[in-house]
């Protein structure tokens, strides 16, 4: 290191580089072949990680719209459909003019339903022809054949309807990470699961006698995604947050002794709330955006 | 003949992106010289206050064509630097890995574009295929060849691929082979050494005062490097040197790259065989807290800054950024004048410019 | 026979054909109209009108074979380019034939092009430049002779053109100004800049190359193509002059404006040089023009140095030529890709400084050989 | 206090003064500037190895910078950031010492009815264009600076887009 420069002869004028050049010459040419590819006929392997077209698994999908939030440049977009086998939903669509392909999309989806595949010639002289709609981005098949990278965990899932607050499942994990809660309004319990300590054993899901605990496969996010803050005394029971929620993690319950008395005297349907089981979140804030009464709060999720 | 003015650029075949050098030149010899920057302008400052701190990372990969990874991975750091987020060894690990493969990549491509501008174009295409040796590595790592979005806060976007390592280590031989051949192309021409022995001088003081950095400065035989000076990642546990020529002149910044490809091969090394299992990522707070962070890493062209201010919400307070070229290329005139009209190509291209990070 | 006696009895032929038909008229029609016929035909019948009319077919003919040639070059310099780049070069168009209807793609691309004339440009010189280089390159490039028997000449006798290669150099001195004045023309700095480089190397590197052709024909004796080479028939002039064989070289490649002397149109600085402002076909013409001096600065080497068309009879003495001038080409090419391009103080150092006093020493050492009577 | 064998890797090329070896650097730049400054400089703290930060008041900047290059080796002005506040500007000077691997985080304030720091373009040429990006894009004002012009934006723009009020 910071040696002096060598000395260069005016003989190496031109002759060292024409000896490397010919030597590639010779390699290129009589040795063996170019290093280039013929490209439209002959193509490169690329790798599985490679960030190309989207593919969309409507299966998996369950339209939460994490990735249309996480999009840098707001290409993506939520569109409603018919399925005529998964009824009505809604599913992303990728404008590729305008994406990235950063690849947030693939890694906050929750349920790994959209990737990205190996397809990159996908110039078009119509701008219009890049927006891909989620019936054009659609292949169920893709996300079945590929090697998955994401971390997978099974954790037991609550089916709220089903639990009676019974405690058992409490009781039996042997981590004492299962702590009952008191549902306020309701006068019922439910278990809360503290997912860090839970090491998957399945004892609660076998001692559940309503079975309403399931051991399910969930994949690790790799964001801190925000959570749903909710207040009681806004609620009105309006059922909007249970209905836009694409994970199933809201459910309506009855809050005994709220009934009105009706003009006959009998007594009318009480009150509902809400309540969440956040291990089933995504975090996508739906609720927060479908309640009108400022019932739920998401800090730093915008409207 | 009269002095005159000659814009170079916005479009002329020197310039490497968008930008204007005004010269006043007597015949073919400069008298004056004026840069002009912000054709590239975007406001990536302003955009990343308008996102969140996830997404601000593939906006900081457009900074610069050239060494997009690095960018990224300055902007993580300081955003680390913010949340206080610890990195897990093995993200450290890969980040350094393909931080230098970066490193190398960046620099085979400003030999591409220096050899083109001194009239080789077979340096060009000779840099341009041994950088696709890392750029496919890059690319099985990351999953894209030129914006990689790579680092995340609080680690690295994938695990590495499974022969990573193997094709590291065969592509750092080969890279070594190839580096003895470049030596000879270019050092061993008596053109190439008459094009750069005593042009573009810079004294080791003005250097310094003029707030050059990276191998400009290493060039003008100043030891300092901000991964030994103030170290980040885990380049302490890195054996490598600091490379510096004492000349000042174009061939010597030359050979501080050259050189500094030799030693990030050495790097890559060391990473690839030390590289701990383990965890690659963690999750990182959604919402930065109110405080500053920096983050200052030695980007290939110099020293990359970045300055955050966060408010408590998702998204950065402000984002300043520091460009190793926006500084450098307001050296310009100092640089050039007394020289002749060839030897702007020369000396411009041996600050490896790169207008996407200068004008942000 | 030689192809001016091809050319001559060719054209005999023909007139006589036609001089049928006017010796038919001046023979039926009456009186002064007849008179008139017979005295075209008397005077088609001249040998003055044949010689000139065989001189120019066979200008044409070379002239074509040139620009066969000039494709030709074109095509394996781009493939030789390519191998040494590390890729395939030309492949596709005309895939059968390794690519070579490329050239003829791109040209008809360039041809199609709009051409474009800066509004404030000198619009003669801006459209006169271009034709200036290529019709004094075309001029050197008939010049050329391929064997005896083979080239322009002027009559049945094998000596060839009296002073042939002396016009060759003549010709070849033209563009220089042409660029010039197409450079200042043009309305733009970089081309001004380009032009004037141009001018400034010319001057630098002419005179070491006449100085060497003056050794050559020191020794050979002789102004002709065929003197020349009929000197070189024990042993070719760059062995003895080997000095003068390098400084030759180095001068050509200067003088064609190829790789390390392409100053004039330097594409890193000045954009494209002194051919910046020019459209289409006319940017077209000139890049084939400098091909077509390569082809020239080779067949002047082989000429000059190389021994000419002669070697082993088992192929025709017009093919070695061509084989040696390809080969020649070849290396200028080699040595024009590997190697990056001078400052032009640089230039005019090595000119002045190395070039010259060397061209002297090769000139002593011609007049030494020349007075111990070894040629 | 001598500073674990960092004083033995010195830079070839830069001298350091020896008698000042036995003090850790960041100890020595401190007390030098609460020498110096003792009622302008406020707030010292020490971010982390070989970084520090000091808030100085806008009028001694220009001889605390002068004082930080001549006395202190800091030979390089890495960055100048101006960030906006409710009330105020803040102009943040990251300024790097090579031969003691130091790195000082100098804040000062202005209001912001008047925004306007002295220029320091003069010691550090570095600094030149770095203050023509901070008055562009945020309409800090720096005085005495040789050309004080907009750099990024184009010369006839009206507004300065980092500042807040700022929309699209």
């Amino acid at each position: 290191m910071a040696a002096k420069a060598k000395k260069t002869s005016s003989l190496g004028f031109v002759l060292k580089p024409m000896k490397r050049t010919g030597a590639t010459v010779y390699k290129s040419l009589i040795a063996g072949r170019p290093n280039t590819i013929l490209y439209p006929y002959q193509k490169l392997d690329l790798p599985p990680t490679y960030r190309g077209k989207h593919t969309l698994d409507f299966k998996r999908c369950i339209g939460c719209s994490n990735c249309v939030q996480i999009c840098p440049n707001d290409c993506m977009w939520m569109e409603k459909l018919e399925d005529p086998e998964l009824g009505k939903i809604e599913r992303p669509g990728v404008d590729l003019g305008r994406c990235l392909f950063c690849g947030l999309c693939v890694e906050v989806c929750p349920t790994v339903a959209l990737h990205e595949t190996g397809e990159f010639e996908l110039a078009d002289p119509d701008r219009a022809k890049l927006k891909f709609g989620p019936k054009e981005l659609r292949d169920d098949t893709y996300a079945d054949k590929i090697v998955e990278e994401r971390q997978k965990r099974s954790v037991p899932v609550l089916d709220l309807d089903k639990c009676t607050g019974c405690e058992k499942c409490a009781g039996e994990c042997p981590e004492m990470c299962i702590a009952m809660e008191q549902i306020e309004g309701v006068g019922k319990k439910k278990p809360e699961i503290n997912l860090p300590k839970c090491t998957a054993c399945g004892k609660c899901v076998v001692v559940c006698p309503e079975k309403a605990l399931t051991m399910k496969d969930m994949y690790e996010s790799y964001f801190d995604m925000p959570e749903p803050k909710f207040i009681l005394k806004n609620c009105t029971g309006c059922q909007a947050c249970a209905k836009a929620c694409p994970a199933d993690a809201i459910y309506m319950m009855d809050m005994p002794g709220t009934e009105k008395v009706l003009k006959d005297g009998k007594k009318g349907k009480p009150k509902k709330r809400a309540v969440f089981v956040l291990e089933k979140c995504v975090g996508c804030g739906k609720c927060f955006r479908a309640c009108k009464f400022q019932a739920i709060e998401m800090p730093g999720v915008r409207k | 003949m009269a002095e005159m003015w000659i814009n170079m650029g916005p479009q002329h075949p020197m310039t490497h992106g968008l930008w204007n050098l005004r010269i006043k030149v007597d015949g073919e010899t400069i008298v004056d010289a004026e840069p002009v920057v912000g054709y590239l302008h975007r406001g990536i400052e302003k955009l990343a206050e308008a996102r969140t701190y996830t997404q601000v990372i593939p906006i900081t990969d457009r900074l610069c064509y050239g060494a997009s990874l690095a960018w990224s991975h300055l902007y993580c750091t300081a955003a680390e630097d913010l949340m206080g987020v610890e990195v897990p060894e093995r993200a450290e690990y890969l980040r350094v890995a393909a931080l230098e493969m970066q490193r190398i990549a960046s620099h085979l491509m400003w030999l591409a574009a220096y050899a083109a501008d001194l009239g080789a174009m077979i340096g060009f295409i000779y840099s341009m295929r041994d950088r696709e040796v890392f750029i496919d590595l890059l690319q099985a790592l990351t999953g894209s060849r030129i914006t990689y979005n790579y680092p995340r806060i609080g680690g690295v976007a994938h695990d590495a691929p499974p022969d990573f390592a193997r094709d590291s280590l065969r592509a750092c031989d080969y890279m070594e082979k190839k580096l003895k051949e470049y030596e000879d192309l270019y050092e061993g021409s008596k053109v190439f050494m008459l094009r750069n022995e005593g042009v573009g001088i810079l004294s080791k003081e003005d250097a310094m005062n003029l707030g050059i950095t990276g191998p400009s400065l290493r060039g003008s035989g100043v030891k300092c490097d901000v991964r030994k000076d103030m170290p980040y990642s885990v380049y302490p546990e890195m054996d490598f040197e600091a490379a510096s020529h004492p000349d000042g002149d174009c061939y010597s910044r030359y050979r501080v790259r050259m050189d500094e490809m030799y030693q990030s091969c050495k790097i890559i090394r060391q990473a690839v065989t030390k590289m701990p299992a383990g965890k690659w990522r963690v999750v990182a707070p959604r919402n930065g807290p109110v405080g500053t962070g920096i983050g200052r890493v030695e980007d290939p062209r110099g020293e990359g800054m970045m300055y955050i201010v966060g408010d408590g919400t998702d998204r950065p307070y402000r984002l300043k950024i520091r460009s190793p070229i926006f500084v450098s290329v307001s050296a310009a005139p100092k640089l050039l004048v007394g020289y002749k009209v060839a030897d702007v190509v020369a000396i411009m291209g041996g600050l490896d410019m790169c207008i996407g990070e200068t004008d942000r | 026979m030689n192809l001016y006696t091809f050319c001559y009895g060719l054209i005999h032929w023909l007139v006589d054909l036609v001089n049928n038909l006017w010796f038919w008229l001046g023979g039926h029609l009456p009186g002064a109209l007849g008179g008139f016929f017979t005295w075209a035909g008397d005077l088609a019948k001249s040998d003055l009108n044949i010689s000139f009319f065989a001189i120019l077919l066979e200008v044409l003919i070379m002239v074509i074979i040139a620009l066969i040639n000039v494709l030709n070059f074109i095509w394996i310099d781009r493939k030789w380019m390519g191998r040494m780049f590390d890729f395939y070069g030309p492949y596709y168009v005309g895939y059968r034939i390794g690519g070579w209807l490329q050239n003829l793609a791109d040209g008809i691309k360039l041809f199609v092009k709009e051409i474009i004339v800066p509004k404030k440009a000198d619009r003669l010189g801006f459209l006169l430049g271009p034709v200036i280089f290529v019709a004094s390159s075309v001029a050197a490039l008939s010049t050329i002779q391929f064997s005896p028997q083979f080239g322009v000449l002027t009559s049945g006798v094998d000596t060839g053109v009296p002073a042939g290669v002396l016009i060759a150099f003549a010709f070849f001195a033209i563009a220089p100004f042409s660029i010039l004045v197409t450079g200042w023309s043009s309305n733009n700095k970089f081309t001004l800049i380009g032009g004037l480089r141009s001018a400034a190397q010319m001057m630098s590197y002419e005179i070491p190359m006449l100085l060497v052709v003056a050794s050559v024909f020191l020794l050979s004796g002789s102004f002709s193509f065929v003197g020349v080479v009929g000197a070189q028939h024990s042993v070719w002039f760059f062995i003895p002059l080997f000095i003068g064989f390098l400084v030759f070289l180095t001068c050509i490649v200067a003088e064609v404006e190829i790789q390390p002397f392409d100053l004039a149109e330097a594409e890193a600085e000045l954009v494209e040089g002194w051919t910046t402002e020019l459209p289409g076909f006319r940017f077209g013409l000139f890049m084939m023009t400098s091909y077509m001096r390569g082809y020239i600065g080779g067949a002047l080497v082989v000429t000059l140095f190389l021994g000419g068309w002669q070697g082993p009879s088992l192929i025709p003495a017009e093919l070695w030529f061509l084989i040696k001038a390809y080969l020649v080409f070849l290396v200028i090419e080699w040595m024009r890709w590997s190697n990056m391009r001078v400052r032009i103080d640089q230039l005019l150092n090595i000119g002045w400084k190395r070039l010259m006093p060397l061209a002297v020493i090769n000139l002593l050492i011609a007049v030494a050989l020349k007075t111990m009577g070894w040629f | 206090m001598v500073d674990g064998g960092r004083g033995e890797q010195r830079r070839e090329g830069i001298e350091r003064p020896p008698s000042l070896i036995s003090e850790s650097p960041e100890e020595r730049v401190i007390k030098a500037l609460l020498e110096a400054f003792p009622t302008a400089v406020t707030d010292f703290k020490k971010l982390r190895q070989g970084v520090l930060r000091a808030r100085i008041e806008r009028r001694d900047l220009f001889k605390a910078c002068m004082m930080l290059r001549d006395q202190q080796g800091f030979e390089h002005l890495s960055m100048i950031s101006a960030v906006e506040y409710d009330t105020r500007f803040e102009v943040v000077y990251h300024i790097t010492s090579y031969q003691n691997r130091l790195l000082v985080e100098l804040i000062t304030t202005t209001p912001k009815e008047d925004p306007s720091v002295d220029s320091i373009s003069s010691i550090w040429g570095g600094a030149n264009w770095q203050e023509r990006e901070a008055y562009d894009l945020m309409g800090v004002k720096f005085n005495n600076h040789p050309k004080l012009e907009r750099i990024l934006l184009p010369s006839d723009y009206l507004y300065h887009p980092l500042r807040k009020d700022f929309k699209g």
